[in-house]
């Protein structure tokens, strides 16, 4: 077994929890002894932390679930092993002229691809039966969508929060197309080679994420305090987010499994996904339910 | 430098003397000559290998098999004609853009001494920014759609076709317009009879530098929220980890950027009628 | 009749006099040669005849407004072939270009019309160089050391073009120059200059019916008296 | 191509000449010169007269006073130094391996023709490839550490100086070649006291528009995700709608290459005792 | 005592032929001139016999292993100062750069020691470049049209100059040149090249004592053989 010298995590604004971990420095506390530095790499968006994780760049990332799934599908080495809360993050939002899905034929949408807000769109398109021809997705960071929406260059943003919920507050964006079934969890993920090398980490990590979940949970409060400063967000904007955002539960269940085919089925047809890929044997693959059965 | 021609045939042979005494050790050029291919090949064979034997990860670095795969597919769906023809577009309104307003700008310049003096501290000023830096200005300016990215594809290209332009005239021999003046020609059959022929082949490497800068920052632009184009797919590839889709966009990249500077060197070609140097 | 005169020429440039008192007078249909070490003014003196310097003291008498001026560098323009170049300038009509073509014919580059000018070397250069100053048609031609970059056998044949084409012509041309030979075989009259400013040492009659012989051995006479005169053979003795 | 030398002084009062006649059309040049400054300073007070007076949104472009306090701020602050100097380590570093990797392929190429023969079609095809493109691929492959920035910035380095290390070697002329074999010198005195000297021209020009590239290429190392540097300073102001961050990173990055590439000039300057140019 | 010889010289390139059956043989102290129209073959031989060119036809033999050779151009290295220049290559030593220094003083460039290259005329240049061949004291000079680049006046001096260098030193030297002039106030013997390929078409013995009146009207004779010789005198009558 190799020496480790550091645990690398990402965090970012739409997962309060490693805002939380980060700002108490727990996981510090317990590494310190064994001599075990820990290093936090701000995460724009799935897709960033999906390129982190990947290149080696950080052990720990914080992603949706769909977005790991095509991930995985394209074989990167990760594992998802915890729930970090299940949000709904994302939703299709207008400025005003857009008040259905249907109208979004020919519009221009932003949606920054391969992460849950761009395969949240795509389900909604699906659902209502619009090909992807048929629009035109414009690829951009969630904050600069959310930027390009207001700015009117965009028809319609699939958002994420914080941005979502700073444009409703503050820009009178409309969610105009929501549905809590379509996000798809926000997920820990770990590379497989870390995994393997260093499972005791793995369970410290575990351990104080859970400590900072139940902290989330008996202060909202002071969460939402913490978001909005480090955001850079009004508090009440911070109260929207953490209010659409449950932490009930942090063992992964069957239930991430049919969401995660639900995602995975609109991407094969999307042809996101190579159309040789097994969906159920991928999901199997990534959902990884031995590491942690909920807090002993 | 050296020597002066003599004999009233000697120039054309001098020339090709010039061709083969380029190299200066032993010159094995028959033996390698067309054989450039030779590495290339090796390396791909061996990195298709190398992703058959999973020495690399394909998540890594996929075979060239499956990048040839990619691209055969993006050729029968048409992504590669609608990806590629709308990067080329950008680069071009980019390219022209850029040259036109780079000409305007060279010309008053390089003939006027007053308008130099007074602008081109300014120019060069700006030539110090890293144009890429740039780019968060523009969209906070321009947003993201074509305008801002056709205007940074157009300031990466200014610099040097501007420069070029300048240097171009400024640097027309004195002898030539002295024998303009013994022709009593006017200020402006000046321009257009001398300065602007002799400073051609000057404005030419301005404009075939700035076309590869332009494809350089479509990259840029391109990166920075598209819906379509060779950098779109780059992106894809970036955020579905497809590095087959990275690397086949690269390629392309590659091949229509090499593509335009070919017809940009053509252009050259017949425009110089009395050969490509003139010195 | 008399077609240039300078009257105490001289010329300045800022504070520093670069010739001084130049006086001479050339006759129609003379071959007059401007002889002297290099910086002594002789350039200096064929610009201003050319009019493309206007700023010396004294006074200058020019019958033709706009003569016809070869340089040591052919200074063709890379950009056009030689037909064009002998044409630069001109109107391009039919006639013009017929005789564009008879005088590429009397320099003897008839067959390199199309060419362009990187194709040439520099004695072909040189000719069309000739070639383009003649079809003007002026009155005066002025020579600036128009075969001192040719080598020497070049130099001859061309030397004898010129004069080929003066017997032709009878243009009246004044011939700046450092080659001793080459005054000698082409002009009536030399004109030496000499020093730092240059002044008019002498000024010598070549009484020899044109064309010459080279070796001619009262040239050779002529030839010792132009380099006593301009003080390069006082080393031997 | 005009004329040659005479007079056994004549050769820099020549060189004077050209440096007076280099503005072609009526020259105002006495009266103009110095004056570049005009023109900057009218725009700045316009543009700061414009933002009091709120013609433009300060969101959209701040006062320059706005900026000037910024710029104060951080040199107060330390974040100037702190940023800056990661930012300059950065291109460094990168320009160091650029340079010496190019050295050493542009040696070698530039001397055998065996090996240019072989590798060179193989590095001019990686040329076409826009380095910005290669962005995606350095993430994946070396993660968004130092490593990979430094790479980034090599790549962009490595071209330009590669380049003229190999024209240079070639073009050194045959002439003085041949002096050197009259001297019986062995191949590697060869290089050394001939090749290498006479090419070195050519190589600081590589080396100057390497700089430069390097410059450009760190914004988009430091964009591809930094804790530190000019370019983080670039998305902070981005990401937190802070144009004065925005405008005052980029007078930083203008201003600090502007500095290295004066060093390299002088540097330059120094290296070559026979004058800047040698034709 | 003969210290070149070349026996059925002939080069090729491919399959064409530059020159054929050259001949000759040249004595220790000689000054022999090789001239010829343009393309007859005149450079060719000096290059196989300063040992750039090892692949000819027939035999030459030469004393001297590795003569020193002046080109028409100066070929002085721009980065290193005029006395490296002459230095170069050999040994730095003390006694050396005083040796340098000497050959600086005896072609009258002492003072420009520190210049570089490109703060020289040409004429000057070509002095350094003399000085830089004498330096290594071989027993052959060979000169490659050494002053065509100058002014006829800088020429005359120089020319001056390298009969006082024979004078004091002695050297063998072969003098390709395609200057009448020049050829006959150097050298001894002049071998006439003509035609392409080049044959030998006669070989000249000047037999006037050096130093020599360039107004000498012997000399004068010689150049009308000369130039018959190299056909170039028949156009006058
Ligand atoms: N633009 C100028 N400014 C200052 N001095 C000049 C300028 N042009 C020429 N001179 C000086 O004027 C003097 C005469 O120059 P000119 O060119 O007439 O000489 P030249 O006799 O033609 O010499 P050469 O044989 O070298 O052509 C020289 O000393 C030269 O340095
Ligand atoms: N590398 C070469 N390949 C083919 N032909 C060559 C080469 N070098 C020279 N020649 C030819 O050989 C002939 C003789 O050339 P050389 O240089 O010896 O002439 P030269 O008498 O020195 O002429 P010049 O007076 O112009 O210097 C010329 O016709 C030339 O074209
Ligand atoms: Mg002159
Ligand atoms: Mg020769």
């Amino acid at each position: 077994e190799q020496t480790l010298s550091k645990v690398r995590l990402d965090y970012a604004h739409y997962s309060p929890t490693s805002l939380v971990l980060k700002e108490f420095g727990w996981l510090e506390e317990r590494l310190e002894e064994q001599g075990i530095k820990v290093e936090w790499v701000f995460s724009q968006g799935s897709n960033k932390s999906l390129e982190f994780l990947n290149s080696n760049s950080i052990d720990f990332g914080s992603t949706a679930g769909a977005a790991a799934l095509l991930s995985k599908a394209n074989g990167a080495p990760i594992e998802s092993i915890y729930v970090l809360s299940q949000p709904e993050w994302t939703a299709l939002v207008s400025t005003g002229s857009i008040t259905d899905v249907s109208q979004l034929k020919g519009k221009k949408i932003a949606a920054t691809s391969g992460t849950d807000p761009y395969i949240f769109l795509l389900q909604a398109l699906s659902a209502q039966g619009i090909s992807l021809d048929e629009v035109d997705i414009v690829n951009v960071q969630h904050g600069d969508g959310a930027n390009a929406l207001s700015s009117g260059q965009v028809d319609a943003w699939a958002g994420l929060d914080p941005h979502m919920a700073r444009v409703e507050v503050e820009r009178g964006g409309q969610l105009f197309y929501r549905n809590v079934d379509f996000n798809t969890y926000n997920l820990l993920n770990v590379r497989t080679a870390f995994l393997q090398e260093h499972p005791e980490i793995v369970q410290t990590v575990l351990e104080t994420y859970e400590q900072a979940r139940q902290w989330v949970i008996e202060h909202p409060e002071e969460t939402a305090q913490l978001l909005s400063e480090d955001a850079n967000i009004p508090i009440e904007v911070a109260r929207i987010q953490l209010e659409r955002t449950s932490f009930e539960s942090s063992v992964l269940t069957s239930t991430q499994n049919e969401t995660l085919r639900r995602a995975g089925e609109t991407l094969l047809q999307g042809n996101f996904l190579k159309q040789d890929v097994l969906l159920d044997e991928t999901i199997d693959a990534l959902l990884n339910k031995d590491v942690w059965e909920g807090a002993q | 430098m050296f020597g002066k021609e003599r004999n009233d045939v000697k120039a054309i042979i001098l020339d090709q003397e010039k061709v083969k005494t380029r190299h200066i050790l032993p010159n094995l050029w028959r033996l390698t000559n067309g054989y450039g291919w030779l590495i290339p090949l090796l390396l791909l064979i061996v990195w298709e290998l190398a992703s058959h034997m999973q020495w690399v990860e394909s998540y890594q670095l996929p075979a060239p098999s499956t990048i040839g795969g990619t691209l055969y597919e993006w050729l029968l769906d048409g992504t590669l004609w609608t990806h590629g023809s709308m990067t080329t577009l950008r680069v071009l309104a980019g390219f022209f853009l850029g040259s036109i307003v780079a000409f305007i700008f060279g010309i008053c310049n390089g003939l006027f001494p007053t308008v130099h003096q007074l602008t081109d501290p300014l120019i060069q000023g700006l030539r110090a920014i890293p144009s890429l830096a740039w780019v968060p200005l523009f969209v906070l300016w321009m947003g993201i759609g074509e305008t801002s990215k056709v205007v940074l594809i157009a300031v990466g290209v200014f610099f040097p076709v501007y420069l070029s332009v300048v240097s171009g005239l400024q640097q027309v021999p004195k002898q030539w317009i002295e024998v303009g003046r013994l022709y009593q020609l006017s200020r402006l059959q000046l321009v257009r009879k001398i300065l602007l022929p002799a400073s051609l082949p000057s404005c030419f490497v301005g404009l075939r530098s700035g076309l590869g800068l332009g494809w350089m920052f479509v990259v840029a632009a391109e990166l920075m929220g598209a819906s379509e184009g060779l950098g779109y797919l780059l992106v894809m590839g970036q955020n579905t980890l497809s590095p087959d889709m990275i690397i086949a966009s690269i390629v392309l990249f590659a091949c229509i950027g090499k593509i335009t500077d070919w017809i940009l060197v053509s252009i050259q070609r017949r425009v110089y009628k009395g050969g490509s140097q003139w010195s | 009749m008399v077609v240039i005169e300078a009257k105490d020429f001289a010329k300045y440039y800022e504070e520093t006099c670069v010739v001084n008192q130049v006086n001479f007078s050339i006759e129609r249909e003379e071959i007059v040669g401007i002889i002297g070490t290099s910086g002594s003014g002789k350039s200096t003196i064929l610009r201003a005849l050319s009019g493309l310097d206007a700023q010396y003291e004294g006074q200058l008498y020019q019958e033709e407004q706009h003569p016809s001026v070869v340089f040591q560098e052919a200074r063709l323009f890379p950009w056009l072939t030689v037909l064009d170049n002998v044409l630069f300038g001109l109107a391009q009509t039919e006639e013009m270009i017929v005789r564009a073509r008879m005088y590429l014919q009397k320099v003897g580059i008839e067959q390199a019309e199309r060419l362009f000018p990187n194709e040439l070397s520099g004695g072909m250069a040189q000719r069309v160089a000739i070639a383009r100053a003649l079809v003007r048609k002026t009155s005066v031609l002025l020579l600036d050391e128009p075969f001192s970059a040719l080598d020497a056998f070049t130099k001859m044949k061309l030397q004898r073009l010129l004069l080929d084409l003066w017997e032709a012509e009878r243009t009246t041309m004044v011939l700046v120059t450092h080659d001793l030979e080459e005054a000698l075989y082409l002009c009536d009259r030399i004109i030496v200059l000499h020093g730092q400013p240059g002044l008019v040492k002498a000024t010598i009659t070549i009484d020899v019916p044109k064309p010459r012989r080279r070796d001619d051995v009262i040239l050779a006479r002529y030839k010792g008296k132009l380099l006593k005169l301009l003080q390069l053979e006082e080393e031997v003795e």
